[in-house]
């Protein structure tokens, strides 16, 4: 069974200032239909703009989309009440690009990662210390960490607290919004690799959004590519990249710069 | 350095200029006109009041001034010292044998400000038009009392009353309404009390010459004057609400003068003394500064109450710290100097213990550990109603409140402006009132006479008395003794009149208020006129 | 070198907070303790003794009615402050939940919220104030709520405004879709979130409402004679500032210093905060 | 063969302080760049490249100061320049691109006024020569439309466009140094190309010497004659680019060359913990944290910069150990 | 542009009729019967006869919102309705008494941009000096200092003891000077913080730096760009400023004894005046609102951002 099935989606945003101005509305996703398959990674990708965002926040259930559904584990996210949509929430979870604004800064790391296991569990403040201990050493991250703060972490340590938080009801879905696109190369490395093996490990599937042609490369198994609100080319076996045909998808191809020096 | 720059510094300078020169244009053409009034050497005073001379309409009250109306409008008799009733714009009058007919012979020289004529007709017209709103004038008892008016000649006018009424002439020496204005000044409708007038036509020493309301009024002297000529060309009256600015601006020559009651305190006016740069004046008491019991509230509605207040009050005090001993002490309703008012009765003095005993005796008992009196679980709270732009009765009332709250009363200030002040006086709504008598010649017999109307330019005493059992009774002899043609029957009514209210303790007399005059010593001739609110502006010289 | 600059410059800022705090208690204990410490009856008239000059039963004098000006200032510390405190509380009461509503709920509510602020924006605050006063009448129970009832918008939209800012923040969505419940988000996100810029909000804008009280008693439209407050007292000595400067001298230092404690207090707050936010970064 | 350098930096040290410490970001920083060459300097963010370009300049922000070190630009030691001399030397002889064009320039003023300011402070020339100068320069850059861009605000013009006017600029003044701080971080993919062949573009045709700044290998690659790598404010090694690409020594090298994904889906290892902070507090190597070949001999022995062969610059005891061996 | 003011005056429309109904509102928190309290206030006795009469004329019995239609019809018609002490219109009064407040509050204006931005500039660039720390203590004495405390020091002490101005009153430009000094001292110190604050900002931005690079000489950089753009908020914050100004106004001219607009609102509300009441805070609201238009629009050609993108 497919885990996420988006039937044509459609989202518009309207802009207006005050009741007497002319509406503008900008199509922020039109008509986008997509299966996403058990432990899978999709990368979608995309420049900036190009509605892939706006995508990740419908399937999250933040925004309402104007048509279309959004069916998770079969059931349709957005047709739920309040108590059928928790249930359903603790299979889907995020993680952000910034990974700064991602935790409050006023809460321990033991805490953040805490949170979403308080809401659907009742645990003993014993137990639950060691849960998260547990998935700061999934993450890579030491247990004394507990009770630090946010900001005793680097970038790329936060992200792995940001991951930590999202495996913590051992969910079916992240949705990677960005996630590593605003690391340094090395540690983006390091933590696509943690991902790919804790998706081996939890059997996730992912939703890989990015403008980053190569990373979604490194770690997606098939990819779609959106142009201002439109799927425009998708892939379904990653070997085969070099083949993507529209002209979007290869002005993104055409932009990595080759490794080696001298072009010139 | 980089100012200069700067393009955007320009362009906020150029700005600045620009609203510079807009700030000049606007500002005031007044001054402009004084220097210009002293450049050709014209002689001119500046004096301030606390409000605006109104629309300078004799025949109506508030906002008018009564030393503006005054200054342009002029009545048939004038009032002399001492009483003395003489001649003005009627050179002599004949009173028939029933005290009923009144013949004036008007002057022959006499012009309105516009040329045209001051002749019988239009004092006529005038007192008709006044007479159409009767109800209005009803404090005065001779309008009551006309029941006729006529133009015998050119220049004779007949008065026709229904009863012998005995201060006719002195109530004909009033400021308003009894004063006349041109032809061309009626409005159409003719109704001057409604609709105003249409130009200021008088036939007094001064013309308005410029007007800018709530800040001056420039009177040029009237050369067509039929009498004595003023000395200087010009007066300047400037509106200054606070007393306080007023000696501010005198101190710095902007005025030349000060003079009125209340329109400094008492202690800028001993300042202003002190420093012996000025001449500083004090007339002869002129009204009694009083205070007045409300005797529909439930305190105050009794007697013993009323009693205790005035036990309690320390006049001596009051007089020798906030009066600096320049006032006299009262101990009756109106000065003992004036005619028919010198009674004999026995002050209520100070006396602290006497009053608080009343007070028990009323049900007001000191309750432990609250710093007010009680009956029946309320607090003794007693509003006190003032008027804010009288500069003397603040300290006084707040004398008054720090002193009664030492025998457990409550007192809550209220201070009002003049308007609003004498609204709420009507209306009854206070315990105590801030009030005084009207000076001559209006005390005794036009106040007392106000005391038994309720028309809006009555007394407030009126409202007021309705709590007394005798109100009735003391309505009916001031009727009397307006109308009686006994002198000694007068005489006698008027003690009882007196008496009764001194004994009913309705009033609590503080002291006899005098005019004071402040002024540069380049001033002369400020002296102090009969009648009180008039200001001395036709013999006052600048050198 | 630099360093040391920096940390001079820091310990001046503590200075000032240490001494505009030492103020700010020393004027509440005032408030606390007045008649403790007040030498005489701050409403006792005795108007023989008026206009004195210092002595050691007045150390300050007497005021126009011989009434201790000492103790009248000192009781003075009570009305304006204590009024200024209850003002700030009651609006901060009305507009610290209205604002998170407002900020956190958003959409239609948020719309109708915003345009009621804008109107009562679009009012000079003073005036407004001024004309509510004016039509209920003096005193102090109206000047406290004509305070509140205009003000408060101020501060809700302030407070929204903050709302908005972390509500922007992703652990606010994540918190979300982590499924906490909004009025968990609300007590341990947001409003940890905000508070210490509202407490900062409160302490730079107290002295404006000391200011904007004592105005109010200056024109003789807030508290009423006999009460002292200071501005009504300034307004008292009017008619002897020739004179006796002193009179009006005394009750306008005590708001001056008031006014700018509060004032530095704030402005360190916000320093200071600011500061503990930097450090937390670079340890 | 070799030129003589036109900019020579030497030692440089930076101390930046903070309310809290004093940090050295930059620590003994040394290179020369000779005219129609570029430098390229890679390293990660906070590894000293920005503080190092500022400096060259005198732009540093006010809590950073060079401690030690000098700069010399035509034997003269920029650092002991009074603040006018400098400012002479600004943007006329050596120029800097900044790293983010969209808020380099003022958002209230238009592209003229900031072109026309810049020619009219060095040359003394009309504005409107200025104007046809710029014009001239902006077609250059193949900018369609010069006289309606002159015209725009620089929040109406895309960012790439921003930067080929920010290039246009630059070149106006023809200056002998060209320091280009991270020229297309903040550029979109497709753009990046372009202002990197213009820079190429610029060396050869007027033989300007050119400081590029990246942390992007692969930018740093396509133009740069030599390459430095800088991590924790040292420069940790130094060659000619091919070389460097083919040799590279010092472990932080390496694994920034093995982190260059690209298309390929080989997975790569990579799990060293990543540094906390890369602001160095002592005199000991900063790769420590994170180096895999790091033993005892690491934590003791004074950090040298060591020509391990011709022109290849390292900065490794391990290395250097095994030249030993 | 032209679009950009009409859409800002469209957005008046809503705000305008916002104030109108709370001042409608605002008379109908008398205390009492209002008929009552115009009977009185007119010296009709209020008897039940009078009041019905006049609730029946000043249509009190309808519907409140009929009520407040048939006001407003009246107020767009410039219908203040009349006095209840000087039997003037209200609107009369306002025109009488609005050019001396307009004079006082501009000059103020005036007086606070040409001390306020000097300083404040200079206490930018020489931030940390000791010229920095003294205009600091103005910033502070001069938000702290009620101003009519400052109103009557300088009285006393310019006026009175030196005796360089004119105390009180209105004529010439010398009358001007001290009043609206005292009106701007309070906002000197706001200025002086804003502009400095907004300056450091942007002294910081990469622009500067770009500036430096290429070159420009330091006087350039700060008033061309620094200066430029931080005197973006000190304009808003100067439209802001007028409203509350009007209200200072109130005081100020209490103490000069100046005849404006505060001057008749104070003496409106002592005298329970409520059509003045009512109309004064109508009309200073409406300037203040089209204050606010007017420092949109500056602020919009000023700043290009708005001026060519309409807004957002």
């Amino acid at each position: 069974m497919s885990i996420l099935v988006l039937k044509n989606i459609k989202k518009t945003y309207l802009l207006r200032n005050s009741v007497f101005e002319k509406r503008k509305s900008i199509e922020a996703v039109k008509n986008i239909s997509l299966t996403l398959e058990h432990g899978v990674c999709l990368g979608i990708v995309g420049e900036s703009g190009s509605g892939k965002s706006t995508l990740g926040k419908i399937i999250l259930g933040l925004e309402k989309p104007d048509q279309g559904e959004v069916c998770f584990l079969g059931k349709n996210l957005h047709n739920l009440n309040s108590k059928e949509l928790k249930e359903l929430r603790q299979n889907l979870q995020v993680v952000f690009q910034d990974c700064y604004s991602a935790v409050n800064p006023r809460l321990t790391i033991g805490e953040i990662i805490a949170e979403p296991i308080r809401n659907y569990k009742r645990l003993s403040s014993v137990e639950e210390e060691n849960q998260v201990q547990q998935l700061l050493k999934k993450v890579g991250l030491s247990p004394e960490d507990v009770h630090k703060y946010p900001s005793q972490f680097s970038g790329g340590q936060l992200q792995r607290i940001n991951i930590a938080r999202a495996i913590a009801l051992k969910p079916k879905l992240i949705i990677l919004d960005e996630a590593v696109s605003a690391l340094d190369a090395l540690v983006q490395i390091q933590i696509l690799n943690l991902l790919a093996q804790l998706k081996e490990e939890f059997q996730l599937s992912y939703l890989f959004i990015s403008h980053d042609i190569q990373a979604v490369n490194y770690i997606a198994d098939c990819l779609v590519v959106m142009h201002q609100g439109e799927v425009v080319e998708s892939l379904d076996d990653m070997e085969q990249l070099e083949q993507l045909e529209h002209p979007v998808s290869k002005k993104l191809l055409s932009s990595i710069l080759p490794p080696f020096p001298k072009l010139f | 350095m980089f100012i200069k720059q700067s393009k955007i510094l320009r362009n906020f300078l150029v700005l600045l200029v620009i609203l510079a020169s807009f700030i000049t244009g606007c500002s005031n053409k007044a001054t402009e006109q004084d220097n210009a009034s002293v450049k050709d050497q014209s002689k001119v005073v500046t004096f301030s009041m606390t409000g605006d001379i109104g629309d300078l309409n004799p025949h109506t009250y508030f906002p008018n001034e009564f030393f503006s109306q005054a200054m342009v409008y002029e009545s048939l008799v004038y009032y002399g010292k001492g009483g003395e009733i003489q001649p003005w714009l009627a050179e002599s009058w004949d009173i028939s044998k029933d005290g009923k007919e009144y013949v004036f012979h008007l002057r022959k020289d006499v012009e309105f400000s516009d040329d045209s004529k001051f002749n019988a007709a239009i004092v006529k017209k005038n007192f008709d038009t006044i007479l159409d709103n009767r109800k209005q004038h009803e404090w005065v008892e001779l309008i009551n009392q006309i029941k006729n008016t006529e133009a015998l000649d050119e220049y004779t006018f007949k008065l026709t009353l229904n009863n012998s009424y005995y201060p006719t002439l002195q109530e004909l020496t009033y400021i308003r309404p009894l004063r006349f204005v041109g032809e061309a000044a009626f409005p159409d409708s003719q109704d001057t009390f409604k609709d105003g007038l249409k130009s200021q036509i008088g036939t007094g020493p001064w013309v308005l010459s410029e007007y800018k309301k709530n800040e001056f009024a420039v009177f040029t002297r009237n050369e067509k004057y039929w009498g004595t000529k003023p000395k200087v060309d010009k007066v300047v009256v400037k509106v200054i609400t606070d007393g306080e600015s007023r000696v501010l601006a005198f101190e710095k020559n902007e005025l030349d003068f000060i003079f009125g009651n209340g329109v400094i305190s008492q202690d800028s006016f001993q300042f202003l003394k002190d420093s012996g740069k000025y001449e500083t004046k004090l007339s002869e008491p002129t009204a009694t500064r009083t205070l007045l019991f409300n005797t529909n509230k439930e305190a105050t509605k009794d007697h013993k109450v009323r009693l205790a207040l005035n036990y309690a009050f320390n006049k001596q005090a009051v007089i020798d710290n906030i009066f600096y001993g320049m006032e006299k002490k009262a101990d009756t309703l109106f000065p003992p100097v004036l005619e028919y008012t010198k009674i004999d009765i026995n002050p209520y003095d100070y006396d602290v213990a006497r009053a608080e005993q009343l007070l028990d005796e009323a049900g007001w008992k000191k309750v432990e550990g609250k710093p007010f009196r009680e009956k029946d679980g309320k607090e003794l709270q007693l509003e006190f109603l003032f008027n804010s732009t009288d500069n003397i009765q603040k300290s006084i009332a707040e004398f008054v409140q720090g002193d009664y709250r030492k025998l457990g009363i409550d007192i809550k200030l209220t201070s009002q402006e003049t308007n609003t002040f004498w609204t709420t006086a009507f209306q009854g709504n206070y315990d105590i009132l801030f009030t005084s008598t009207w000076a001559v010649p209006f005390d005794p017999h036009s106040y007392l006479a106000s005391i038994t109307t309720d028309s809006e330019n009555g007394g407030p005493d009126y409202t007021a008395l309705l709590g007394l059992p005798e109100k009735k009774e003391i309505d009916e002899k001031i009727k009397k003794v307006l109308l009686t043609t006994d002198e000694k029957e007068r005489k006698m009514l008027y003690t009882d009149i007196l008496s009764t209210l001194h004994d009913r303790a309705v009033y609590l007399p503080i002291s006899y208020q005098s005019n004071v005059a402040v002024y540069h010593k380049n001033i002369s001739g400020l002296d102090f006129l009969p009648q009180e609110a008039e200001v001395p502006l036709t013999t006052i010289d600048v050198e | 070198m630099k360093l040391k600059i920096k940390m001079r410059r820091m310990l001046l800022k503590h200075k000032l907070m240490i001494i505009s705090s030492i103020i700010i208690l020393g004027m509440i204990g005032l408030a606390l303790f007045a008649s403790f410490l007040a030498p005489n009856d701050p409403n006792f008239v005795d108007i023989a003794q008026k206009l004195q000059g210092p002595s050691s039963q007045f150390p300050l004098g007497t005021d126009h009615l011989g009434r201790c000006i000492l103790s009248r200032l000192i009781f003075g510390t009570q009305t304006s402050l204590g009024t200024a405190i209850l003002v700030m509380g009651l609006m901060m009461f009305i507009s610290i939940p209205l604002g998170i509503f407002a900020g956190f709920i958003g959409g239609k509510v948020d719309y109708l919220f915003m345009r009621i602020c804008d109107t009562l924006m679009a009012f000079p605050s003073f005036l407004l104030s001024l004309a509510l006063v004016g039509i209920l009448g003096p005193g102090l129970f109206n000047l406290i709520l004509a305070m509140v009832l205009v003000q408060w918008v101020y501060y809700a939209r302030v407070i929204r405004g903050m709302v908005l800012g972390v509500k922007e923040q992703n652990f606010i969505v994540a918190a979300k879709v982590c499924g906490t419940p909004k009025f968990i988000i609300i007590m341990k996100h947001i409003l940890p979130a905000i508070i210490s810029q509202v407490v900062v909000l409160v302490f730079m804008d107290i002295g404006g409402v000391i200011l904007a009280i004592s105005s109010l008693s200056f024109l003789g439209l807030g508290i009423q004679p006999p009460e002292a407050e200071w501005g009504m007292m300034i307004n008292d000595s009017k008619p002897f500032f020739r004179n006796y400067p002193s009179l009006m001298l005394y009750p306008g230092i005590m708001i001056f210093i008031v006014v700018i404690a509060f004032n530095l207090f704030g402005e360190a707050l916000k320093d200071a905060l600011d500061i503990k936010r930097v450090g937390g970064g670079v340890e | 063969m070799r030129q003589q350098p036109i900019l020579t930096v030497n030692n440089l040290n930076i101390s930046v302080s903070t309310p809290l410490a004093v940090a050295q970001p930059v620590r003994e920083v040394s290179f020369t760049l000779q005219s129609g060459k570029v430098l390229g300097i890679v390293g990660e963010s906070g590894s000293g490249k920005t503080l190092t370009c500022l400096s060259i300049l005198s732009l540093l922000p006010e809590n950073a100061k060079v401690e030690l070190g000098n700069i010399n630009f035509r034997n003269q030691n920029l650092l002991e320049c009074s603040e006018e001399e400098i400012r002479q030397v600004r943007g006329k002889e050596i120029a800097i691109i900044m790293q983010n064009p969209m808020i380099a320039f003022n958002p209230v003023r238009t592209i003229e006024s900031h072109f026309i300011e810049t020619i009219r402070t060095h040359l003394p020339i009309t504005k409107r020569q200025a104007k046809i100068m710029a014009v001239e320069y902006l077609e250059k850059m193949d900018l369609p439309n010069p006289r309606t861009v002159l015209k725009q605000y620089p929040f109406q013009l895309s960012g790439g466009m921003l930067q080929r006017v920010m290039i246009a600029i630059t070149m106006s003044l023809n200056p002998s140094i060209i320091i280009a701080d991270e020229p297309t971080t903040a550029l979109d993919a497709t753009n990046q190309l372009q202002v990197l062949q213009q820079l190429d573009k610029l060396k050869k045709e007027y033989n300007t010497g050119i400081l590029l700044v990246s942390h992007d290998l692969r930018v740093v690659a396509q133009l740069a004659d030599e390459v430095a790598v800088m991590y924790g404010g040292y420069i940790v090694e130094q060659a000619p680019v091919l070389e460097l690409y083919n040799h590279p020594k010092h472990p932080y090298t390496r694994v920034l060359f093995e982190s260059r994904f690209g298309l390929t889906r080989k997975k790569i290892q990579n799990d060293s913990p990543s540094s906390t902070s890369s602001i160095n507090k002592e005199n000991k190597c900063p790769y420590l944290d994170r180096c895999e070949d790091a033993d005892h001999t690491c934590t003791n022995y004074n950090l040298e910069f060591v020509e391990f062969q011709k022109d290849h610059l390292v900065r490794c005891v391990k290395v250097l150990e095994s030249i030993g061996d | 542009m032209s679009w950009f003011i009409v859409k800002r005056l469209a957005s008046l429309v809503p705000i305008l009729l916002g104030i109108s109904i709370i001042t409608f509102i605002l008379l109908h928190l008398i205390p009492g019967d209002p008929a009552v309290a115009y009977l009185r206030l007119s010296n009709i006795p209020p008897t039940d006869v009078a009041v019905a009469e006049l609730r029946l004329k000043l249509g009190l019995d309808n519907p409140l919102h009929i009520q407040y239609f048939e006001w407003l019809g009246k107020v767009i018609q410039l219908d203040l309705g009349m006095s209840y002490v000087s039997k003037n219109t209200v609107w009369d009064e306002i025109l009488l008494h609005l050019i001396p407040t307009i004079q006082l509050t501009m000059t103020a204006l005036f007086f606070i941009v040409v001390i306020s931005l000097p300083i404040g500039v200079i206490s930018a660039i020489y931030k940390g000096k000791w010229i920095d720390q003294f205009s600091r203590i103005i910033a502070y004495v001069s938000v702290s200092m009620p101003t009519f405390w400052f109103g009557f020091l300088v009285i006393f002490f310019l006026s009175v003891k030196l005796d360089l101005f004119p105390v009180l009153g209105r004529g010439t430009l010398a009358h001007l000077i001290l009043p609206s000094l005292t009106l701007a001292f309070g906002y000197i110190g706001t200025y002086i913080r804003l502009l400095r604050a907004s300056m450091l900002e942007n002294l910081n931005e990469p622009f500067v730096v770009y500036a430096k690079a290429r070159g420009l000489r330091q006087r350039q950089i700060i008033s061309r760009h620094v200066l430029k753009k931080s005197i973006l908020p000190v304009v808003t914050g100067l439209g802001m400023s007028f409203g509350n100004m009007l209200g200072g106004a109130v005081i100020v001219e209490t103490i000069f004894a100046w005849p404006g607009m505060g001057q008749l609102f104070v003496s409106s509300i002592l005298n329970q005046d409520y059509p003045m009441i009512q109309g004064c805070v109508l009309f200073m609201s409406v300037i203040f609102v089209i204050c606010n238009l007017l420092v949109d629009v500056t602020y919009s050609f000023l700043d290009p951002r708005i001026r060519l993108e309409g807004g957002k």
